[in-house]
Formats: structure tokens, C-alpha cells, sequence
């Protein structure tokens, strides 16, 4: 498993990006892209050899895990091993970019469907499809990993970033925390409210957005007008947008605004424009409000697909390298199926065992009745 | 020919679309309700046949939604507000609690709040957190409030037009896990007042109060019961704010005994104002004390242990035998 | 007492003070002013005669007549009549202004400082002291003013106005809505997702907000950074800042932020800058938090002394005219206090006089109980 | 020397500057609570003496405070939240009901929550709207909070200090018109546990059970009664969740009856939870049903009426009356 995030990456310089920031007009040409679909290099022309192809091996490597993950659980979910999974296809790069621009002592706060961005933090994925076979609210140590538990109710999480943030700023850490959410989660009170305590402490906290078109079956222009990464200069802090499904910009992206946050300068706003490729969850089917040509244009844009052609393009990987990873795919959700398959439920008295972190009468009643009316059936089944 | 065999889904959409045909001030709102037509097909085809503009998607924002379905309302509409799901009312809960509930009192009976927020709420379903919950105490303890839970389609027909037609808010809790369960629905029968609660069973020995998806379970521990030679009496709640204690009283002076089931919490639960008030009303007939099957003092747990959580059959026959051990 | 507002002004042509607005570079020299502390008017001067004198002269008396009311309710609450007062000095161009602006069928959702604005949509002051003398939370029919109860749970109205405002454009009426709200209340969800469902469903409403630099205690550096009028921009609608101690340039402003909500372009942020020249309520003691340099720096900006300096230099105005606006002042304050001072508490049975609109066993129940219990005191007191 | 005479609001102050100085981890935050010490001064000269990085005012937004805490205390800290005034809590009841209340359980123990979240609450100061209700039973139903309100300046001392060291959220109920009460504090005795409740007053013929505001209206009618001949005992449960039914099942065991009061309404208040609990607890001691005494079912009246709806000393003696009757 990769654990990368941890050294410094060799792509174009950051101050070159943040002043690529800057310098933008009111309104710019569009998102800010490296790599563009059909997987040539835009931008930076001078900024050769670019990103290290070490890098962009893992970039791959990483990609292609997430989507193996996604698509095992996907399949696990309709086997009726999982009670429900939403998947990630489609923003791969958003999550995979972001993900790899975060150092170890960095914070993240995932919203329900950061899959690859869990991957990248080393939580076993099998942890996260604990979560949705319902066996579990939680599934892997946060502390551990600096990956909080997944959020469900959407957008409450951003106050908690913001919050950790201010902690990280109080003991002057020089760490950062970064929170994800959807393009929908931005209408909710709570983000709003994170970007003002944010604003105000200048705390050191990237606000992700991954802008996937959708909100269920609610199209993005349902929840706001005008360009979305807009909405931070309006707290008074800088946002930009970029290609969500380039994971060279979001990488780039995210390092500057973690480096902005990280040294004192408060709060960044990154739009990730991507797609959700597939249903909204594996309970949703989205030919019910979305068109198929929509579909197909993204498609066109699949964000593994052009970092693929540009390595090999590039020389910089190898047939033996693609057949690898893809092995190693296959081999990971092989392992998920197995463990998934023989997980065994929790232990019944799970219910009472983390209500309150200190002794409490009223859970200790209530387990003891539980206990007792179990052990009734125990008796007359013994009878 | 007006009955007609309907799930209870199926049941609240052509209550919403014969609200929706007999009033133009009535409109749905809410996350997903439009061309999805709501996450579990509630409000399924009423935007195609009433528009955009009577059936609208709102923003992901619950506090919005209420927040806007307050202001439609003071302008004359008569807002059916979703939320998608038990655990996501909470955002909206300070719109409901120190606004919607008390505009009419504030304004001392010059502005009314002809307002319905509709909650599939409970578990059963194998949801993930926040998706099982119910918190009708919650909303119970609020005044100004009205808060009422079918249990079975043609209440669900008739309660939700009556809740609608009402001039005061209404939360009007869905039995998210009876959804899908039929029943003959007669459109044509003249409702009985949407705060009565129903006898649904005879019996003589022990009362069991429910409402929502435990009515199902009490039947069935009723009939369970009738096996062994016991009666029970079933009563469908259906609203829990105002509770109709009369006919919960009228049972228990008869029977003696009464247990109370909900999937909530039992911990300042609804069956513990039944219990109090019922217990001062029948202080002289009661056998046993009135007791409370319900969840437990924790956080709704994962699918995987939500059985053991959620009061069954058994459970509910384990608290009559307690009582009838009086 | 005037009612204004039916009538349309005869102030500076619209368009061209919305042309002012969109022209307005990113940072604009300073907020929109015709009218400085000295009385002297800017801009436009193409524009002569500006303002009609009748216009202004009614915008005086209104203005006077707010402080009028304001002055002898923070004596009454000193004298033990009523609990509390929230004082409006100093915000009363901002409140006359932007109410004159209004039409009759415009429906204004006030917070609680706005007796100025009550005042100009002929709301009887002494209703409004009878909310704070505690003797009722709501005080008037919002139906027949047009002007919603005020909202003590700070921004929570925002949304109140919005969905109004909704329902306004669904009937095609052609009126607005306009909320009014602090600095502080900015930083709540509610405003935020106020302006979410505004701009998404194009809701005919001004948000008007009256920036007197604290939130209490907190300056409004506490609340935002940045300046405050550019958060509408975020959220995809126009946002201007006026200068809210000038009664002409924020009636010319919310005139036209209201025609512009009224022929369909969506929701209008008005920044209006002023300053709480008194304590945040009777409670409230502002020397613990704030310099008497900045009292004196905003009395010089009185928005009262600029209109009476304009009015008597242009000749627009005699010495009687002033006195007769001086006397009609003294003489609401006189009528409010005798009206007060006899004013009857509430019937005991009020408490359960409109919990529901339709029956309720329970209310009925507690009332009889309540009753029965009255009555056996009485009882008591005979025997 | 360590007993001083002081107010409940002094009393509050003292104990968070004595947590302040304990633990660097410690955090004040609220609006206002900083140069101004809070609209009832209780975090009065705290921020000039820790700092504004330890004393923070925060924007207006309280579910921004306490999501922000809740941040906070993921990363260490132990955030003491201020809430103005009870009617104010609302906007951040999402934050403490589906995230605070739930993160200890949903990690399964890996995570902490030592949040304490002040709110003055309660009447009978003559305030506006929204700034005298008492929220407390939509509080306690809540699974994985610790609901708690101090009824003086002892208690108050040492109650924060033990909410400030819990490890589990606690909401912390301060009776604001008892702020301006003096009693002795004795900053040397240790404390007795948080979820005690205490019998403040010996007596034979009946069980008062209050809370808060309203012990020393029962100790008043305790006082009064005894004019009478009647003896009264008060219990000062202290502790709204979890509820120590212990202690109040023994009282009740020898007087055998009950009436539990507080100024929250009745309907779905905490003394159904009681009057249930200590029913089916007691049910072959009580010679009277359990009575409560609290609020209507009615938004908190405006001023001039709060006298009527509040609960006294005269409607406590007649709910002793009615019990004594059976
Ligand atoms: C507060 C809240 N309201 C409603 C929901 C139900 N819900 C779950 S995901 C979702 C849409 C979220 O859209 P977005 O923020 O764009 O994220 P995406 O799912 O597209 O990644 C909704 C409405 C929820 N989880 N929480
Ligand atoms: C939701 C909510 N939180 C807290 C309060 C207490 N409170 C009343 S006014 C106020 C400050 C409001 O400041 P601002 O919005 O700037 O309006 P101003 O009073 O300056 O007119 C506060 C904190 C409240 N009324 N409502
Ligand atoms: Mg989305
Ligand atoms: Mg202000």
C-alpha cells in the first residue's frame, strides 16, 4: 500500500501556481489544469521535466486502487454483502491529488465518499467497507491516521476542520487540516459558518470541495449561482477552481493552499470541478434525473485514463508497470472480498460498550437488562 | 368504487397529489422531491404534473427549507416540507422549535403556520447512521407543535391530508420501514379527527399503546399472545402530540395493565408521559405499573445489531408477562 | 404619523445610481454617498435639483421622530416601565432611508432594533414598546403593516424573508421583501442559507444590512474578514456598500436594490455602514468594551445634523419647520409614556390564549386547570 | 481558610479560573465571553488574565461554536462553550445532538468529548422572548450527553469543575435568576459525584424532587408546609441525565409519595421520566400517583405574565395538597 504525502514533490514550483492564482483576472479562462484530457502537459511550459515520474507512478498507482476498491465494494454491495456504498468513480484525481499533498501531522475530515483519499492516509480499505456493511459508525483509529471519522450528516464536518485547525494553529504545529465536502454540502449553514471562523482565526484549513455536478439528483445550479470557488473571497479569503479530474492541478493546487495555510496565512478554498461517474449511492439511479450524454462527455475526461496515456506517452512507465498496478488492483479487491465475506458481526453488547467514556448508571442498567433477557432465551433454549 | 390496495408510500403521494389538485396554495418541497421524486418515491411524479414551481427541489440546507417554507406561509401557501431522513432534521431544528412553533402565539392568532414537515423516521431498514432514528420527543415536548405517525396506509392517506389542511405545523412522522407495506385505502370515508388514537384490537388483559411501525409488532404480539391464551388490547396512537389519553384511559380501566412501545429512546421517551399521565389517571385500576419497551440509552447502532436494538415481538411479550406478574 | 413610500421618490434618476454601482471598480474608494457629514451633497451633480424638498424634509421628521421614540423608551426603561430597550441612535438614516424606500406592498421582516423602520410603515410606537414592556412578544398585525414581528434569534428571519419573497415572485405580485439584519448576524447559517435559496430561486429580496461595527461586545472584526458587501458576489448576486449615516444615498441605494428585486433580477445586499451610538440594550454597558474616541468620531457623522445642515442651507426648510418637527417629536414622546404608563397587563388566560390556531385537548385542559386553581385562591379569599 | 461566601455567577467564574489554571488545555469560548465577561459576567476578567488564545469571543453562529469545539477537542483541548441564553442553543442542536453526543460511540471509544456547554436558562427575570425557557428534557433523551444544572454557589464550584474533567459532553444548566444567590463555597472539600442527587432537606410526608431554579422554591414550600405540619423532604437531583433514581427511590420508599417540579412544560418534561421510572420502581409504596409541576403546554409567556405560568411556592404546596388527598 502506498503512504506517500510524506516528502515534497517535485512538480512546478508553488509560487509559480499561487501567482498563477493571483494574477487571475475577475473571470478566468476556466480551471486551472496541467493535464488535460487527452493527457498532454498545458501551462508552465518552462516548468520541464515537470512532475517526477516517480510521482506520477504513484499518482497511477493510487487511482487505480481507489477505483478497484470502489468498483469490489460496488459489486460487494449488490451481492448484499454491503448495506449500502457510494461510490467514487469519476473523481479519482480530486481525491487522489489532494490526498497525496497532505504530510503525515496534516488533518483530514472526509465527508462519506473520500475512499482514495483513505486509501492514501493507509486506512485498510477494508475498514471502510466495514462502515457500510453496517457493522460499525466508525472502522479505523483517526488519531492514527489523521483521518477523522467519516461525516454523514453533510457539511457538520467543516466546523470540526475549522475547529481542529484553530487547535493546530494554538500550538503552533505548522500542520494544517483539510476538509472535504460536495458541491451540495456548500449550501448547508454549517460550511458558511466554517469559512467564518476559519476566516476570522486564520486557521490553517484547506476547504475541498469536489464540485461533482450533483447533489443526488439535484444538479449544482439547484444549489448556487456563479462560479462556486467565488463563494471564499466573500469570507475574505482566497479560492480558486481547478480541473478536479487532473491530478497534476489538484496536486499542485492542494500543496499551495496547505503551504498558504500552513504558514500562517489562513483558510484556501479549492473547487475541484469532477464528475460523479456512477449512482449518487448504490440505493440511487440517476438515469432517473441526469442524461446519458452527460455521462458520455465525462467520460471523455476520466481522470485515470490521461495520466495513463501521458506516462506512456512520456516514457515514463512501462506496459510491466500498468500490468502491475493492475494486478495489484485485482489482488487488493480480492482481499476485501475475502475479508469482507468473512467478517463477523459485532459482538451484541456493542450497542452499550462506547455510549459515555465514564461510568454511567442508567447504560449499565440497560446492559444489564439486555444481558439477563438473553440469557432468558439461552435458558429456554437449554429447556 | 374509491378503495383501493396501496402501500403506504403509494398512499401519502396521492394524498400529497389530491392536497396539491384541491388547493393551489399547497406546495412540496424539499431535497430531491422533484424529478427524483424524493428518495424513497413519495412525491414521485407530482413535480412533472404540478411544475417546478409547486413542487420544488430545495437546496441541500435544512434550515433553509423550513426557514423558506416559514416565510411561503406567511404569504398565504401551505408548504409540505420533506426532510430526507430522521437524522436530518436536526439543522432545521431551531427554525422549527423557536419559529414555526410559535408564530401563531407571537402574533397572538393574527398569523397562522399552515406548515407539514413529513420525516420517514425509525430503523429496520439496514440504514447507515443518522438514518434510523426517531426522535418524536424531540418534537412532542415543543408547544405550538402538532406531531402525529401513521401507521398503516389509509391512515397515512387521511392523516397527511388532515395535517396538511390544518393551520398549525404539523410533524408528520413516516414509518420509513412500513413504506412498502399494503393496505386498502378508502378515499371516500370521512377521516376521524386526526388526533384520535385507535382501538385496532379488543382485548382484556394487558393494553399495549404504540404508534407508527410498532403498531405492526403489537399486532403481532397480540396475536402472538392469543396463542397462549391471553388478550391483548392494540391501540394505534397515531398522534403523540396532543395525545388522546381518553381512549388510552378508557382501555386501561379495563385491562388494568399497560405497556407502552416505541422505537425511540425510553429515557424521556413518549411512553413516559403516557406512563405519568395514565398512572395519575388510573391510580385506583392499575395492576402494574405501566411499563416502557423501547431503545436503549445509546446511539442508534450499526445495521448489523439494529434487531437487537429495536423493541420485537418479544421483547413486547417479555413486558406483559412482566406486567401480568403483578 | 408618515406613511410613506407609496409614492415614488424624486431622487437621483435609478439607472444611473445602479450605473454607479456595476461601473464600481473591485475596490471601490469608499461606500456610495450623496449626502457628507456636512451636509453638503456629492455625486451626481447633474442631478440638480436631487432630491425633492418635500422628500427630505420628510425624511427629517421621520428621522427625528425615530430618535424621538428611541430617547423616551430608554427612559421609560430606566424608570422601571419596561424590561429592556434596544436603542437605535445613530442607525436612523439607515432605517428612514431604506423605509422610505419601500412601497406599500413591500413586506419588511425587521430584527429588533428597528423601531425607525416601524415607525415609516406606521406601526404605533407604542406598540412596539409593549413587546419590550413585556406585556406581549408580538405587539402588531404584520398583515395590515406589511412589516413582519420583529425576530430576537438573530438571523433566523433572513429566511423568513426569502421564502416570502419566493412566494411573492410565484404570484407574480411585482413587490419585494426586504430582511433586516446586523453585522453580528452575518456570521449565522441562516443568513447565509438565506442567500443560497435567494439567488438559486431568484427571490425578490433585499438583505439590508446595518453595519454598526459591534455584534454586542465584538467588533465586527470578530465576525468577517474582509469587506462585508462583498459576500453577495459569493453567493452570485450584487452587493454595495452605502453610507449609512446618509439618509439620500440609502434611500437612492434600497430604491434601487428593490426595483431591481422587483423586475426579476434576484435578490440585492446592501452593506449599510453606521454605528449604535448608544448600548446594545438598557442592559448593556459599552464602556467596558469600546473607546469613547470612537463615540465622539461616528457623533460627528449624526445622520440627523447632516439633513437638518442640507435642509437649512438650501433653504429647503424654515426655523418653524424644525420647531414644528421638534414639537411633534416631544409630543409622541409625551403620548408614548402616558399610553404606557397605563397600559394594562395581559390577562392571566393570554398564557394559553394561541398556542394552536385549531383546538387542543391538552391547552384546553391546562386552561381549565389553571382556572379552577385561580378560582380556589378566590375561594380562599373569601371565606 | 478555603470557604468564602459568593454568588452562583462568581461562583462559576472562580471555578473556571481555577480549570484555566489546572489545565493548559482548558478553552473558554462563546460570544461576548471575552472583554465584556459574558452578558452575566461570569467569564468576567478571564480573557485579560489567560489570553484571548485561551478566553475567545467567537462569531455569532453557535453551531460554528460548538462545531468548532467539537474540533477543538478532537485535537486536545477541552473547549467550555458558552451559550447566551437557553433559547439560543437551537441553531447548535445538529452539532450536539448528531456530532458531539455520537463521537465517543462512533469510534468506539477511541475518541473523547470533553465539551461543557453552559447555557443560563430558566424564567422569572423579566426577560424578552427566547431568554427564559428551559430546554433540559430535549437534552437528556439524548444518548451520549450528560445533562446537569447546579440550584447554588457550591454546587455550581464544584459541579463545572467535574463537567470540565468529564471526559463525555456535558450540558451544563446554570439557573439564571439564582446568579445573584450567595451561599458559602467551600473550594476544599472534594466534590461528591456529578450525577448525585442530594437530599437538601429531611422530611416524612412527602418527596419533593426539583432541580435548578426551583430547590429553592421547594425548600421554600418545604419551609412553608411546615408552618402547617407537614413534613417535606427535597431532593436537589442536580443531575437531569443520568438521573439518580437511588436516591430518590429510598426518600420515596418512606414517604411515599412524590411530586417532582421544574419550570420546563410537563408535557414530555423530565418529571414524566421520573414519575415512570420511580412508579414502576415504587409501585407498591406510592399511596398517590407521582404529581408534576412544571410549565404548560405553551411558548414561554411573555413578562408581565411569568409570574402565572412559573411554578411557586403556591402551586407546589397545592400539587403536596393533591397528593396528600389520595
Ligand atoms: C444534513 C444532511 N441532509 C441531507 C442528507 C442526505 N444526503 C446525503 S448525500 C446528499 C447529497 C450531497 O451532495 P454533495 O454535497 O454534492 O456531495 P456528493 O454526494 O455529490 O459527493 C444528501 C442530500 C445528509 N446526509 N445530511
Ligand atoms: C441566535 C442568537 N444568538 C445570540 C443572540 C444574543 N444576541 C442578541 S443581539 C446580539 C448581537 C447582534 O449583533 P448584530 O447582528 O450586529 O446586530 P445589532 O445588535 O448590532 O443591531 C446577540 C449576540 C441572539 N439574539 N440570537
Ligand atoms: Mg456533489
Ligand atoms: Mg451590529
Amino acid at each position: 500500500m502506498t503512504v506517500p504525502g510524506t516528502e515534497r514533490s517535485h512538480a512546478p514550483d508553488l509560487s509559480r501556481v499561487l501567482s498563477a492564482f493571483s494574477s487571475r483576472a475577475e473571470e478566468p479562462p476556466g480551471p486551472i489544469q496541467l493535464l488535460t484530457p487527452e493527457g498532454t502537459l498545458v501551462h508552465h511550459p518552462d516548468d520541464t521535466p515537470g512532475y517526477d515520474p516517480l510521482r506520477l507512478r504513484a499518482f497511477y498507482r493510487d487511482m487505480v486502487m481507489a477505483r478497484s476498491i470502489d468498483t469490489e465494494a460496488t459489486a460487494l454491495q449488490r451481492q448484499g454483502e454491503l448495506g449500502l456504498w457510494p461510490p467514487l468513480a469519476g473523481q479519482e484525481a480530486a481525491q487522489i491529488g489532494s490526498a497525496h499533498a497532505l504530510r503525515a501531522d496534516d488533518y483530514a475530515f472526509p465527508s462519506y465518499r473520500e475512499h482514495g483519499v483513505a486509501w492514501c492516509r493507509g486506512v485498510d480499505p477494508v475498514d471502510v467497507v466495514r462502515l457500510y456493511r453496517g457493522v460499525t459508525n466508525g472502522g479505523w483509529d483517526p488519531r492514527e491516521k489523521n483521518f477523522h471519522l467519516y461525516t454523514l450528516v453533510v457539511g457538520s464536518h467543516a466546523l470540526h476542520a475549522t475547529g481542529y485547525a484553530m487547535g493546530l494553529a494554538k500550538r503552533g504545529s505548522g500542520a494544517a487540516a483539510i476538509a472535504y465536502f460536495g458541491d451540495g454540502a456548500t449550501s448547508e449553514g454549517d460550511v458558511a459558518e466554517a469559512f467564518t471562523f476559519a476566516a476570522v482565526h486564520d486557521a490553517p484549513v484547506v476547504f475541498f470541495c469536489q464540485n461533482n455536478q450533483w447533489a443526488i439528483s439535484e444538479p449544482v445550479e439547484r444549489q448556487l449561482r456563479g462560479p462556486l470557488y467565488r463563494r471564499a473571497a466573500g469570507f475574505g479569503f482566497p479560492g480558486v477552481q481547478v480541473d478536479g479530474n487532473d491530478v497534476l492541478a489538484v496536486h499542485a493546487v492542494t500543496e499551495a493552499a496547505l503551504e498558504h495555510a500552513r504558514t500562517g496565512n489562513g483558510p484556501f478554498f479549492i473547487e475541484a470541478s469532477t464528475y460523479r461517474m456512477g449512482a449518487h449511492t448504490t440505493s440511487d439511479d440517476p438515469t432517473r434525473y441526469r442524461r446519458a450524454a452527460e455521462l458520455d462527455e465525462w467520460r471523455a475526461k476520466d481522470p485515470i485514463d490521461r495520466v495513463r496515456t501521458h506516462l506512456a506517452e512520456a516514457g515514463h512507465a512501462t506496459q510491466e508497470f500498468f500490468d502491475d498496478v493492475a494486478t495489484e488492483g485485482a489482488e487488493l479487491a480480492l482481499r476485501i472480498r475475502r475479508q469482507v465475506r468473512t467478517m463477523p458481526d459485532p459482538d451484541r453488547t456493542e450497542v452499550f460498550g462506547h455510549v459515555y467514556a465514564d461510568g454511567h448508571p442508567l447504560v449499565d442498567e440497560e446492559r444489564a437488562q439486555f444481558a439477563a433477557y438473553q440469557a432468558s432465551f439461552a435458558d429456554q433454549e437449554v429447556k | 368504487m374509491s378503495t383501493e390496495s396501496m402501500t403506504l408510500a403509494r398512499a401519502l403521494n396521492q394524498s400529497l397529489r389530491k392536497a396539491l389538485e384541491d388547493d393551489p396554495q399547497v406546495l412540496v418541497m424539499g431535497e430531491d422531491v422533484g424529478r427524483l421524486g424524493g428518495v424513497f418515491r413519495v412525491t414521485e411524479g407530482l413535480q412533472k404534473d404540478f411544475s417546478e414551481e409547486r413542487v420544488m427541489d430545495s437546496p441541500l440546507a435544512e434550515s433553509g427549507i423550513v426557514g423558506t417554507a416559514i416565510g411561503l406561509a406567511l404569504n398565504g401557501y401551505r408548504p409540505v416540507v420533506e426532510i430526507q431522513f430522521d437524522g436530518f432534521v436536526f439543522p432545521a431544528y431551531d427554525q422549527i422549535v423557536t419559529q414555526l412553533a410559535k408564530v401563531h402565539a407571537r402574533s397572538r392568532g393574527m398569523l397562522t403556520m399552515p406548515v407539514v414537515i413529513r420525516i420517514p423516521y425509525g430503523g429496520g431498514i439496514g440504514a447507515v447512521e443518522h438514518h434510523s432514528d426517531s426522535p418524536e420527543a424531540l418534537f412532542a415536548h415543543v408547544a405550538g407543535l402538532r406531531v402525529v405517525s401513521p401507521s398503516n396506509a389509509a391512515d397515512a392517506y387521511w392523516m397527511l391530508q388532515q395535517a396538511i389542511r390544518s393551520d398549525d405545523p404539523v410533524i408528520f412522522f413516516e414509518p420509513k420501514r412500513r413504506y412498502w407495506d399494503t393496505a386498502e385505502v378508502d378515499r371516500a370515508v370521512p377521516p376521524v379527527d386526526l388526533h384520535r388514537a385507535d382501538v385496532v384490537r379488543r382485548g382484556t388483559d394487558v393494553t399495549l399503546v404504540a404508534y407508527g411501525p410498532m403498531v405492526k409488532v403489537c399486532l403481532e404480539a397480540a396475536e402472538a399472545a392469543a396463542e397462549e391464551g391471553r388478550s391483548l388490547e392494540v391501540i394505534d396512537l397515531r398522534s403523540v402530540s396532543p395525545v388522546d389519553f381518553d381512549t388510552v384511559q378508557a382501555s386501561v380501566e379495563r385491562t388494568r395493565r399497560l405497556v407502552v412501545v416505541h422505537e425511540a429512546p425510553v429515557f424521556f421517551g413518549a411512553g413516559a408521559e403516557i406512563a405519568a399521565r395514565i398512572t395519575t389517571r388510573c391510580f385506583y385500576h392499575l395492576e402494574a405499573p405501566v411499563l416502557r419497551v423501547g431503545g436503549y440509552h445509546a446511539p442508534y447502532p450499526p445495521a448489523r445489531l439494529e434487531e437487537e436494538y429495536l423493541p420485537g415481538l418479544d421483547r413486547v411479550l417479555d413486558a406483559v408477562d412482566r406486567s401480568l406478574g403483578y
